[in-house]
């Protein structure tokens, strides 16, 4: 359960929210929404606990964050605005390191496959470099599928995805909800996820 | 006391450049150093104020 | 107890201290054009000619307690840099940033003031020498600090950056000087040493203090008065500042 | 964390224990480099040029050059370090990465000494390998090549350690190239000094022990001290 | 083009002309070279650091120091110099402003000396003027001073100018940093050559009008040159 | 007039299309679908003259654009995925240094003015490191504010765009048609386009 009590955040000069509050509890997904610069992806990065807020708390299972440290980040899966792959390593390269750094050994095949269930079938052994853009975030989205994770927090998830792609990154977000997952969404798209308790948090200036 | 003249004074026994262009430096650089910050200080308090002033007419 | 406790977090915020400081600064001026009067009278007039080095022996009454100056500001930044970084206090920081430009001023004067000496003495500008060359590198330091606080936009970011390099720099300081003294001594023989300078009159020493006393004051009322620029700058949009400024 | 093992989709996946993740990031940056074809290479042939490039400047006296041998040697390695720092976590930074490896359980101190340590045999090693033969265009005989050599093996992790937290305290500072150089330069004076310094004791038959020994202890508090700060940089950069 | 006039919506919107161009490009990277503050004096503290390494890693022996001061100088100022070129165009690469470039009607040569003028501006005419004051820690005379100074004003664009075509031609290549280093060095020798040359030359008496005036000469070449070779590596790295 | 003949494009040993052609009108748009990574970026680029296609040729009111050169590229305005700004700068400074590479001077004022129409009022003076990733896309679509370019190559315009942007974008590029501009357009989501004559072309391995 991911509880956040008046949480406030400041840039630079601007004061982007402050009393935002919200409790997910499991199988509950939470959609953030707001104009260009509202501050979805500062609520986001300060969920995640990479950047501490101007006031408030979060509390992961009726605890603070900051003292969980890494029992926390082993329950969150974030994906940012960036893909956090490396261009010159191959799709099932970047998959693999991945992996390790959440701490999980993917073998070879096991990899082809997760790449195989993103469409990137064939593509395994190029260079990112020369993916299309949602290639690239398809590679990215590979996380998805191994990470163990309970709470995804992810930022813009659809961008410079196709169609298909879009229907099967809602149903993958759904499976993870039924599983009893949690999930923080952004997204300037319409987004169509069937599972879940939905909550909607809109930023306003 | 060494010195029997201005002149003498600032001669420093031939090595005035030296002496002079230590204490000289120095000194300068003491004395730009706070007129420098009193003019940091005043541009922010001016720019404070018209900002300060701006809200008060808008409201 | 408690009571003293508060009394320390009351001026341990920007919004008090911002109006202490403007209190305590005159009298530190005082104090230093006090000193520095009494340091130069002492220089000129009471200290006599020293017998090797003639009238040029007079530079001691700035060096010296300018190279003391540097190397002391440098501990007593990291000390501030340290305790911004651990409790995470604004002040602290905003000090250590205050301090830094001073430091650099007195590290360069050492400098400068050394090498206007060492011309007469040495003949030359510049010697590599253990002291030299670790008040060089000291500068250096110095500089880095301020470089990188700079380019960092955000300010609470530059002050943790600017703390961890400080406390780093600090450890290294000594390191740096016991290597450079080593290096030194093993490659140079006996030709030039500072250590081997006359054996000080007392009065040469008084002069000495008083005008260390003298940059002491003088650092301490220009690094409050830079860190009340800091402070209006930092915070300019809180209240207490528009308050201030009245 | 039985929620989360609940979660776990692929269910046969194995676990990484913490040296395992260490290694992967070490394995990664070393496939980088390998990837980014004549890195490895590159960082040599800078090496190389630098101390080519002194006679060239100086003139070919070979007395001369001699003398001046382990001191160019040593800040051709120093610079050749140096210079491939900026690439240690700045492209990690850049897209993403980083901001994973903070989030990542495992202790953020693990990854970055993993980090060091590709660096390091990307760019440490190489040096210390190729430095005998630079040794021999100066003119240098056996024994100070010896010499030379192990004090490059102490002192470029000393190197690298150090640099790492220039690199992190610069990250995300534009244009932070040439301020990583400021802030690294200063404190490789002590690795450089006893690093010079034991080939030239070596050469004038001091015997270069001290010098080594007291480079060892650098190294050993470099290794304590800098994955720390490091650390502490690194998160900053991204808060 | 009528069409596109037609189309100007602003209407008032004024054009530039060519030399409008260049120096627009120009003042864009002195702009941003001041904005990334300290980015001017970073290039200098190179310089006088690695300058003031040598002696550390040498020796402090004034008369030995003094033999070495003109390569020393030069080749840390052929250093600092080239350290700064990948920032040249890779920033405009990566997020893309090289390709609009490309697509400017402006010709792409002029758009490129704007930005070596700027480089220039930024990292070579600083270490002209810092030259003397480190001269004088090796010791130099007044004389030998004003050669240094002279032969770097002659070189330093000369390196900017060469170094131009390496950073046009490594871009993209990632990795290139180094790579970078080493296609430019051996283009810099014969300015090392000449420009440390001519110090050497006055030092012991020679006269150094020879080696000065053979580095002019190199610069006029590379004037007519580098832009040339500069604009056909960039549009090769966009291809 | 743009016209394309029996273009076909290779990449690495993949043959994404051939034969593919078309003719754009003025006021007319071209609508390229296709999956992720089917070829549509690289076809942009080929349009743009940015790299060559494998085969066939591209002409400009009847030219072959290789001949023209400048004239051609003072004709077209390229968007990419990538934003073609610099962090450092401020939304005005890289606005005015883009209008100084097609060879324009925005003063100051009006500069401000043209940041005011995409929504940045406030910002100016912000480096734009700072700002949110649709703000950074805004940045870079100012361009179409004040560019005298008659052909627009848009790829993927409208991601990281809030919906009202969306729509703002959508009046932006009508407009454009209505004054006799062509644009070429990719993108995954629906777009609204009301003015010009459309064409689809869906790209199909
Ligand atoms: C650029 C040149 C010089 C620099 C950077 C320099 C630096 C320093 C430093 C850092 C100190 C304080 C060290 C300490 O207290 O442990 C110092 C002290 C001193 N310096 Fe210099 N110095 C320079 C040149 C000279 C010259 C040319 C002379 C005289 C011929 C000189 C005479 C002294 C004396 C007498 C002291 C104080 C006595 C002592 O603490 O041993 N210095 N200098
Ligand atoms: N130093 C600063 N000064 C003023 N404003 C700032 C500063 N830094 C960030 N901002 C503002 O903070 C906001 C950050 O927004 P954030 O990236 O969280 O937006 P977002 O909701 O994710 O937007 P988008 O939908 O475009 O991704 C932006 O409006 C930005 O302009
Ligand atoms: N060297 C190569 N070898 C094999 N395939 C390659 C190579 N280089 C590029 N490709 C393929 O060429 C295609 C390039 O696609 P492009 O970027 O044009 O796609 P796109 O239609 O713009 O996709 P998106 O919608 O994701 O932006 C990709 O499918 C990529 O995998
Ligand atoms: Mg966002
Ligand atoms: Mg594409």
């Amino acid at each position: 359960m991911l509880t956040a009590i008046n949480l406030a955040c400041v840039r630079g000069d601007r004061h982007l929210f402050a009393n935002l509050g919200f409790t997910l509890e499991p199988g509950g997904r939470l959609h953030v929404t707001g104009e260009n610069g509202s501050g979805k992806t500062s609520l986001l990065r300060i969920l995640c606990g990479l950047s501490p807020p101007e006031s408030g708390q979060i509390h992961w299972q009726g605890e603070p964050i900051r003292g969980l440290g890494d029992e926390y980040r082993k329950a969150v899966l974030y994906l940012g605005h960036h893909n956090a792959i490396k261009e010159e390593l191959t799709a099932l390269e970047n998959l693999r390191t991945t992996a390790a750094l959440a701490g999980i050994a993917v073998a070879d095949e096991e990899g082809v496959a997760l790449l195989g269930r993103v469409g990137l079938a064939g593509r395994e052994d190029l260079p990112v470099r020369f993916l299309s853009q949602g290639q690239k975030r398809r590679v990215a989205l590979s996380r998805l599928l191994w990470s163990p994770a309970p709470l995804w927090i992810l930022d813009e998830p659809f961008v410079a995805l196709d169609t298909a792609a879009v229907s099967w990154l809602a149903e993958i977000v759904g499976a993870h909800l039924d599983r009893g997952g949690m999930a923080v969404l952004t997204s300037h798209q319409e987004v169509n996820i069937a599972s879940g308790i939905a909550q909607f948090l809109r930023i306003t200036p | 006391m060494q010195w029997n003249s201005i002149g003498e004074f600032f001669a420093m026994g031939g090595y005035g450049f030296y002496v002079w262009g230590s204490f000289g430096v120095t000194a300068l650089a003491l004395l730009i150093e706070p007129l420098l910050l009193r003019k940091r200080q005043n541009d922010v308090v001016t720019s404070l104020r018209r900002e300060r002033s701006a809200d008060e007419r808008q409201k | 107890m408690s009571n003293k406790i508060i009394h320390w977090f009351k001026y341990g915020s920007p919004q008090s201290f911002y109006p202490l400081a403007g209190k305590m600064i005159p009298w530190f001026w005082a104090l230093a054009a006090i000193f520095c009067v009494a340091g130069l009278w002492i220089g000129f007039f009471v200290a006599p000619t020293d017998a090797t080095q003639g009238e040029a022996y007079r530079i001691i009454f700035i060096h010296v307690p300018a190279s003391w100056m540097s190397m002391f500001l440098y501990i007593v930044m990291a000390c501030w840099a340290g305790i911004g970084l651990s409790l995470n206090t604004r002040l602290s920081s905003m000090m250590a940033s205050a301090i830094a430009p001073t430091g650099a001023m007195f590290a360069f004067l050492s400098l400068w003031t050394g090498a206007l000496w060492g011309k007469p003495m040495w003949g030359t500008w510049w010697v590599w020498d253990a002291r030299l060359t670790s008040e060089l590198i000291l500068l250096f330091l110095y500089l880095g600090f301020m470089a990188l606080q700079a380019a960092i936009d955000e300010p609470r970011r530059a002050d943790k950056a600017g703390a961890i390099l400080a406390l780093v720099g600090v450890v290294n300081v000594p390191i740096i000087y016991f290597s450079v003294k080593w290096w030194n001594t093993l490659h140079q023989g006996a030709s030039i040493s500072m250590s081997k300078a006359p054996t000080m009159a007392i009065t040469m020493l008084w002069g000495m203090l008083v005008m260390a006393l003298a940059f002491w004051m003088y650092s301490i009322a220009v690094a409050l008065q830079r860190a009340r620029a800091i402070m209006l700058e930092r915070e300019r949009h809180t209240d207490w500042v528009k308050y201030a400024v009245e | 964390m039985k929620q989360a093992d609940a979660l776990n989709q692929a269910g046969t996946l194995a676990e990484l224990g913490t040296l395992g993740v260490l290694l992967a990031v070490a394995r990664r940056d070393l496939l980088l480099a390998l990837r980014r074809k004549s890195e490895v290479m590159t960082v040599l042939f800078f090496f190389v040029i630098v101390v080519s490039l002194f006679p060239l400047g100086i003139g070919p006296e070979m007395a001369l050059l001699r003398i001046i041998a382990p001191g160019v040697l040593w800040v051709a390695a120093l610079l050749a370090a140096m210079l491939s720092l900026n690439r240690l976590f700045a492209a990690d930074y850049a897209d993403g990465t980083l901001e994973q490896m903070v989030l990542s359980p495992a202790p953020l101190g693990l990854l970055v000494i993993g980090k060091i340590l590709a660096h390091w045999l990307v760019t440490g090693l190489p040096l210390v390998l190729i430095a005998p033969l630079l040794g021999l265009q100066y003119d240098l005989d056996g024994r100070a090549l010896g010499v030379l050599m192990l004090s490059l093996l102490i002192g470029t992790p000393l190197l690298s350690l150090i640099g790492a937290i220039g690199a992190a305290l610069t990250l995300g500072v534009r244009g932070g190239g040439v301020l990583l150089s400021l802030l690294t330069l200063p404190l490789y004076i002590p690795a450089l000094i006893f690093g010079a310094g034991a080939v030239e004791a070596d050469i004038s038959g001091l015997g270069a022990t001290g010098h080594l020994s007291l480079l060892a202890a650098l190294l050993a508090l470099a290794c304590f001290f800098a994955p720390w700060a490091t650390t502490a940089g690194l998160r900053i950069a991204l808060e």
